[in-house]
C-alpha cells in the first residue's frame, strides 16, 4: 500500500522512473551490441553514438535547432488551420459529410512520397518543410478538435442557447473551450508526427536540420552519426511531448480532476 | 516564373541557384570551391548552392525554376528528355566519361562483367545504372536479364554491399571510398566501370533551362567558366578542396572526400583529353544517342535529336 | 404572466412521429409557484423548453407577458437538472455568464450586475467562495450557483427543469426553502419541474399533473397550506403527506408498469 | 448476522488523514432490514464496503454470519447506486455474470442458475426482455436487472448503497414494493443506504442515523409500522411522515449548512 | 428543418455527400491544372492520372495487392503486440512510468530513417515491411487500448471485485471489452499510418508493392504514375478506415448509442 502509493504519488517517482526505463533500455541495447558482437555500421552501441555527438556537439545543437523550428512553426500552422476546419466540421452536417473524406484522404498521403514534390512547387526554403509538418500533423488536431466540440454536454449547449447566445459566442464561449482537454489529446499525437514531418523534409532539398543530417550520414555510412541524430530527434519529440503536458496542467487546471 | 535572370542584389550580382548531382558528397566540391575562391562574384553571380537528389529531380526543379543551373548524369538527363519534353538543355560536361559502375568487394566472386549473370545488383531506382544496364550488358556481352536489380535507397547501399545482403551495387567509380570505408572488415572493392566497355559515354553535364541558355546565353557561358574554373582548381588539389567542401558541409569525411576527388580526376580529364574542361563533342553525343536507340532506350527510337538536349555553342571549345 | 393555448408538440423521431404534448391550456399568474409533475417522457421537459422559447410548438400559441413566444428571451431564465456550470470559470464568472452574453451593457452596467452577483452569492450562502473552480465545490453548492445564475438578470419567469433531482434530501430541504424565500423577495413567476410528489406539494401553490402517450394536463390541484413550509417537525407534514398520497394515486392511474420507455437518445449535440 | 465491533476507518488522502468511521458497533439480526442515512460524506459507503470485504477496517472487527470478513464472499451480495452492467452483455447474461465469475459449478450447476435466473427476471417484470442489451433498457428496468444480478448467488446478506437513487418517484415506489416482497420471499438480511429520509422509514426495521466528520452512530431508530407499507393513499403516509419529521430534525442538527465537502475525488481506477 | 434531417439522417446523403465532396475536389484540382496550365510533371491532371492508371491496370492492381497484404499483416501483428503492453501499461503504475517514456520514444523515430536499417537487419523478404508497418502503427493502438481500460468506471471494477473475481477475469471480462470502442479509435487512426508504413517500407529492397511504384516512377519522372499509385493508396486507406468503421458497427453494438 505505502509502496504502490509512492510509485503513484510522489512526483521524485514520476520522474525517477522514467529516466530508470530509459537507462534500462540503454543498457539493454548496449548489451546486445557486445554480446551479439553487432557491428557499428549495422547498429552502433550507445557508446559510438555519444562519442559520434561529442564529436561535433555544436555543430548537431544547430541543426536540432534548425528542425525546432520548423516543428514548432509547422505545428503552429497546424493548429492555425486545423482548429477552424474543426469548426466547419461541427457547424454543419453537411460540411462534415463533404470534408471529413477529403481529410481522410490527405491524411493517407504518403508523405514521403511527396516532399520532393513539395520542393520542386516551393523551393528550397523554409516553407516546404513548414508545409510538410503541417500537412503530417493537421489531422489528429482537425479530428480530436471536432470530436471535442461535438461531445460538449447537451446541457451546456442548452444553458448557452437558454441564454440566447449568438452561434460565434456559442463556439467561443463554450465549444471551443470544452474542447480543449481533447485537443491537447490531439496535440500529443501530432506533435511527434511534426517532428517526424520536419525530418522527411529536411530529407531533400536542405543542407540543414537533423533528417538532412540523417540521410547525409547514411549515404557516407556514418551509422552512429545517424543514430545521434535520430537520439537527438527522439529527445526533441518526448521535450516537446512534455511541454504540452505541461501546458495542459497550466491551461486547463479544472480538466485534470474530472477525468 | 522565371524572372530571376532580372534579380539584381544590391551588389549588382545576379542571384542565381545551383544544384549539385546528388546530396553534398566529395565529388560534388568544385562547385564550393568556385564559390569559396570568389570565381562566381567574380563572374558577377551571387550563387547559392543546394544539394540534389540525383538526376531527375534535379531537371525537375530546373525546368521548374526553383534552380537555374544543377548537375545530372548526361545519359540520364537525355533518357528522360526521351521521356518527357523537359524545358531543360545541357551547356557542358562535367565528366568526360561515365562514372558509372558497378561495385562489389573482394571475396564475392564478381571480378568481371560475366559474373554479374545470376546476381542481384543493390541500386536506386532509375539510377544512371541501372537505367543504362542494358546497353552495359550488350556492350559486355552478356544478358542484360539475368541480372536483377533490387531498388535500396543511396544511403543504405554502402551497408547492403557491407553485410552480404547483395553481391554489388550499382555505384559511381568516385562512391568506392565510401564502399570501402563503410566495410568493417577492410575489404577492397572491385569496380566494373561502364566506361570500360563504352568509353563514349559522358559522366554528369551542367543543366539548365532552355530559355535561359537561349535568352541570355553570355550568362550562361560566364557562369559555366566559372564553375569549371573551380572545378580545375579542384582536380588540381584534390585536399584543399575535400578542406573547402567541409567548411559549408561540416560533417563532410575530409580523407574520402579528397579520395573521391583524387578518383574523380581521370574522368574529369582523361588521359590524351586536350579540349578545355567541360567541353561537349556533337560527334560523341550522336554517338551515345544512337547507343540508347538501339538498346531501346529512348521510344521510339530517334525521337530525341542531339540538339534537343545539348546546347553545343554554349560548352567552352578549344 | 404564462398563458399556453392549445399547444401541441409533435417530434419527428427516427421511427415516425412522437406526439410530446396535446391540446395544454394552461395560465400562470405573476408570482405564481406552478409544480409540474408526471411519469417520465410524458413530456414536462418539453413543456418547459416551449415556455423558454427554445422549441416552438407545432400547433396553438405560447404566450409570455402577452407577447407570443418567439426564442429565449432576457426576463425568462431556465434552470437545469444538473448545475451545468462552465469548469473553466471561477464561481463567480459562472454567475456572470449571462450578462457577458448579452454584452453591450456598458462597463458601468457590467459593475452593477457585479455587485448584483455578489449579492445573490451572499444570499446563497457562497460569500467566499467566488474565486473557486465549479470542481472544487459539492453538488448541493454547485446547484447552488446555478441558482444565482438563473437571477442574475431578475428574471420575470424562471423555468426550473428538476433543479434538485440530484441532491441528498437535506440539501434539497435547504435549497427549496431558500428558492421559496427567493421568490417572495424577487416577485417572479416560477414553474418548476419535479420527479418527487413531496417537493412538488411543498413548493407549490398550483401542482400541475400530466399523463404520458400523449402528454396532457390531467389534473391541476391547488395547494393551501400557510407558507413558509418546511418538513421539519411541525405541522404541515401530515397535510403534504395527505395531498402526496392523493397525487401519488393521480400518477399512478392506468400505468402498464413493466415497460417504461427507454432513455431518450440524445441526439449528438450540434449548432442550430 | 452482521456484526461490527468498534469498528473505525482512516485514509491516506491526499491531504493527510481522514477520518471516515469511528468506533461503530452495530449488531443487524438475520432477516432484519437495516436502513442507513446521514449527510454525503459521513461514511455510509464505506461502511457497506467494509461488511463487503472491499476493504478492510483499521481498526475493530467486522463478522459476517460470525466469521470475520477478509475479502468478498459469495453469500453476500452489493447492489450499487447506478445498475454498473457491462453495456454488451444481455439482461440475461449481465444477471448470470456472479455465475460466470465463480466458475467452477459444472454444467449442471449453471443450467440450474439459469433456471433461477429465468425465475428473477419473471419476479422482476422482465420477462421477455432476456436478449435485450442494457442500453435498451429504462433506467428502472435497468436497476431491475442489477437487483436480479444480486440476487442469482441467493446471497444471506444485500447490502444496498442508494440502489435506486437516479429513479423517479413512481418507478422507486414500484422497486420498493418488490424489494420488500423479495425479502419477505428469500429471508435475507439488507443493509440499506438511502438519501431519502422517507424511503428509510418506508423500508426498514430499523433506522441508522450517522453523523459526519468522523462518521459515528447518532442514533438508532426502531420502525414499526407494519408491513407492507406503501405510500399510496394508505394509513402509512402520516406514521412515514411522522417519523421523518423526526429524523429530520436529527440529522439536520449542528449542521453548518455552508460548506459541504467537495465531491470526493475518485483515484484513477486500477486493479489492486 | 426537413432539409438538415435529411442531410444527417439518410444512407443515401451519408454514401452521396462524401462522394460529391471528392468529385469536387477532383474537379477544383483539375481546374487548377487547367488555368494555371500545369505541367503534369509538376502535378499532372486527373486526366493524366486516370490515363496513366489505364496504362496497366492489371500490374498496379497487383502491386496494390502486395501493399495491402503487407498492411494487413503489420496491423494485425501490433495488434497483437499492442494489446498485452497496454494490459501491461495498466496493470502497474511502475511499468507504466517505466515504459511509456520508452514508448514514446520508440514513436518519435523518424521511420523512414530507419527502413534502410531493417533492410539491412533483416534483408529483402517480406519482413522488414510487415515490421515497418508494426513500428509505424502500434503506438497509437497501445495508447489508446490503454486509455480505453484505465477509463473503465469504477463502478463497473467495484461491481467485479464485490464479485471475488480475479485480476485476470477483471481483465478480460471487463476492462478489455470496455475498452473496445477507445481501441477501435486508435485502430482507425492505426490504418491509416499502417498504409504510410508499408510504403515507406516498399521504397527499399523491394521490387513490388505501391512504394515501389511511387519510387521508381519519381525516379523517372514519371509524376502521373506516382500519383495513380498515391490515389490508389488513399483509396486503400479510405476502404480499409471504412471496413474498421463497418466492424466497429457490427461487433460493437452497445458503443453507438452511449456516444
Ligand atoms: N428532440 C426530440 N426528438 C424526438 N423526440 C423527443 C424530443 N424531445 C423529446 N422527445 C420525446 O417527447 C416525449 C417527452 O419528452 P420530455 O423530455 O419532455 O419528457 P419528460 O417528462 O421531461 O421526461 P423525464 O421525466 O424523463 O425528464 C418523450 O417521449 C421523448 O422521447
Ligand atoms: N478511498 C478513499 N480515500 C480517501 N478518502 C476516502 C476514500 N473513500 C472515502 N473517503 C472519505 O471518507 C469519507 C466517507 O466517504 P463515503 O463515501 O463513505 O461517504 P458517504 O456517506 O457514502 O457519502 P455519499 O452520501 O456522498 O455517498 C469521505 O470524507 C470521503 O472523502
Ligand atoms: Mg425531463
Ligand atoms: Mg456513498
Amino acid at each position: 500500500m505505502t509502496k504502490r502509493s509512492w510509485l503513484k504519488d510522489s512526483p521524485a517517482a514520476a520522474v525517477l522512473l522514467p529516466i530508470i526505463g530509459l537507462a534500462g533500455a540503454i543498457a539493454l541495447w548496449w548489451l546486445a551490441t557486445i554480446v551479439f558482437g553487432i557491428e557499428s555500421y549495422l547498429l552502433p552501441s550507445p557508446r559510438d553514438v555519444v562519442i559520434s555527438f561529442m564529436d561535433q556537439p555544436s555543430y548537431l545543437l544547430t541543426e536540432t535547432g534548425t528542425s525546432i523550428l520548423e516543428t514548432v512553426e509547422g505545428f503552429l500552422l497546424a493548429i492555425v488551420v486545423g482548429v477552424p476546419i474543426a469548426l466547419l466540421i461541427v457547424r454543419s452536417v453537411l460540411l462534415e459529410r463533404l470534408v471529413y473524406p477529403l481529410l481522410l484522404m490527405v491524411n493517407a498521403i504518403p508523405k514521403v512520397a511527396i516532399a520532393p514534390l513539395l520542393v520542386v512547387w516551393m523551393g528550397f526554403g523554409q516553407w516546404p518543410k513548414v508545409v510538410m509538418v503541417l500537412l503530417v500533423c493537421f489531422f489528429p488536431i482537425v479530428i480530436s478538435t471536432a470530436q471535442g466540440m461535438k461531445s460538449t454536454p447537451i446541457e451546456l449547449v442548452e444553458l448557452l442557447r437558454s441564454l440566447n447566445a449568438s452561434r460565434t459566442q456559442e463556439f467561443f464561449k463554450l465549444r471551443l473551450r470544452y474542447a480543449m482537454p481533447q485537443m491537447f489529446t490531439g496535440l500529443k499525437v501530432a506533435i511527434s508526427l511534426a517532428v517526424i514531418g520536419s525530418v522527411i523534409a529536411e530529407f531533400v532539398g536542405t543542407t540543414h536540420g537533423l533528417g538532412y543530417v540523417i540521410y547525409q550520414s547514411g549515404a557516407s555510412a556514418d551509422t552512429p552519426l545517424a543514430f545521434a541524430a535520430i537520439t537527438l530527434l527522439s529527445i526533441l519529440s518526448i521535450v516537446l511531448f512534455y511541454i504540452l503536458v505541461l501546458l495542459e496542467h497550466l491551461l486547463l487546471p479544472w480538466a485534470q480532476e474530472s477525468r | 516564373n522565371n524572372d530571376d535572370e532580372g534579380k539584381q542584389a544590391d551588389t549588382g550580382l545576379t542571384k542565381v541557384s545551383y544544384l549539385t548531382s546528388f546530396n553534398t558528397f566529395g565529388r560534388e566540391a568544385y562547385a564550393y570551391v568556385a564559390l569559396e575562391k570568389g570565381y562566381f562574384k567574380d563572374a558577377g553571380f551571387d550563387v547559392t548552392i543546394n544539394p540534389g537528389s540525383g538526376t531527375v529531380d534535379v531537371m525537375k526543379l530546373v525546368a521548374g525554376g526553383q534552380a537555374d543551373y544543377g548537375i545530372g548524369d548526361f545519359t540520364g538527363a537525355v533518357i528522360t528528355l526521351g521521356k518527357q519534353k523537359l524545358p531543360v538543355t545541357t551547356v557542358g560536361m562535367i565528366h568526360q566519361r561515365s562514372l558509372a559502375a558497378i561495385v562489389s568487394l573482394e571475396g564475392y566472386g564478381i571480378t568481371k562483367p560475366q559474373d554479374l549473370v545470376g546476381k542481384s545488383v543493390g541500386d536506386q531506382p532509375g539510377s544512371t545504372n541501372t537505367v543504362m544496364f542494358p546497353v552495359y550488358a550488350k556492350a559486355a556481352k552478356i544478358p542484360a536479364d539475368k541480372t536483377d536489380f533490387i531498388p535500396s535507397p543511396p544511403p543504405a547501399l554502402p551497408q547492403l554491399l557491407a553485410s552480404g545482403k547483395v553481391p554489388a551495387i550499382g555505384q559511381f567509380v568516385v562512391g568506392v571510398p565510401l564502399v570501402e570505408k563503410a566495410d568493417p572488415k577492410h575489404r577492397k572493392a572491385v569496380v566494373l566501370p561502364y566506361g570500360d566497355v563504352l568509353p563514349d559515354l559522358y559522366g554528369n553535364a551542367i543543366i539548365t533551362r532552355t530559355d535561359l541558355a537561349k535568352d541570355h546565353p553570355d550568362q550562361v557561358k560566364k557562369f559555366t567558366a566559372a564553375l569549371l574554373k573551380g572545378l580545375q582548381d579542384t582536380i588540381d588539389d584534390p585536399a584543399a578542396a575535400a578542406a573547402t567542401l567541409k567548411k559549408y558541409v561540416p560533417q563532410t569525411d575530409v580523407g574520402v572526400a579528397t579520395e573521391e576527388l583524387k578518383l574523380m580526376k581521370p574522368y574529369v580529364k582523361p588521359d590524351g583529353f586536350n579540349d578545355p574542361l567541360g567541353s561537349v563533342d556533337p560527334q560523341r553525343v550522336q554517338t551515345i544517342l544512337n547507343l540508347l536507340d538501339e538498346a531501346g532506350a529512348i521510344k521510339p527510337a530517334g525521337s530525341v535529336k542531339a540538339e534537343d538536349v545539348v546546347s553545343a555553342d554554349l560548352a567552352p571549345k578549344s | 404572466m404564462i398563458r399556453l393555448d392549445g399547444v401541441g408538440q409533435v417530434f419527428d423521431g427516427r421511427e415516425g412521429q412522437v406526439t410530446a404534448l396535446e391540446e395544454i391550456d394552461l395560465h400562470v399568474q405573476q408570482n405564481e409557484f406552478v409544480t409540474l409533475i408526471g411519469r417520465s417522457g410524458c413530456g414536462k421537459s418539453t413543456l418547459l423548453r416551449l415556455i423558454a422559447g427554445l422549441i416552438s410548438p407545432t400547433s396553438g400559441t405560447v404566450r409570455v407577458a402577452g407577447d407570443p413566444v418567439t426564442g429565449p428571451r432576457r426576463d425568462v431564465s431556465f434552470m437545469f437538472q444538473r448545475p451545468a456550470l462552465l469548469p473553466w470559470r471561477s464561481v463567480l464568472s459562472n454567475v456572470m455568464l449571462p450578462i457577458e452574453i448579452d454584452g453591450g451593457e456598458g462597463d458601468r452596467g457590467k459593475a452593477a450586475y457585479r455587485d448584483r452577483a455578489h449579492q445573490l452569492l451572499e444570499l446563497t450562502g457562497l460569500t467566499g467562495f467566488e474565486r473557486r473552480l465549479p470542481h472544487e465545490l459539492s453538488g448541493g453548492m454547485q446547484q447552488r450557483v446555478s441558482l444565482c445564475r438563473s437571477l442574475i438578470r431578475d428574471p420575470q419567469v424562471m423555468l426550473m427543469d428538476e433543479p434538485f433531482s440530484a441532491l441528498d434530501a437535506l440539501t434539497r430541504t435547504e435549497l427549496s426553502e431558500e428558492l421559496q424565500r427567493i421568490k417572495m423577495e424577487l416577485d417572479t413567476t416560477i414553474v418548476f419541474v419535479t420527479h418527487s410528489i413531496e417537493e412538488a406539494v411543498l413548493l407549490a401553490d398550483r401542482v400541475v399533473v400530466l399523463t404520458p402517450r400523449p402528454g396532457r394536463l390531467r389534473e391541476v390541484v391547488d395547494i393551501d397550506i400557510p407558507r413558509p413550509r418546511t418538513l421539519g417537525q411541525n405541522a404541515h407534514l401530515t397535510e403534504v403527506a395527505r395531498i402526496s398520497g392523493l397525487l401519488h394515486g393521480l400518477l399512478a392511474e392506468k400505468v402498464a408498469p413493466v415497460e417504461e420507455p427507454a432513455p431518450r437518445q440524445v441526439d449528438e449535440v450540434r449548432p442550430r
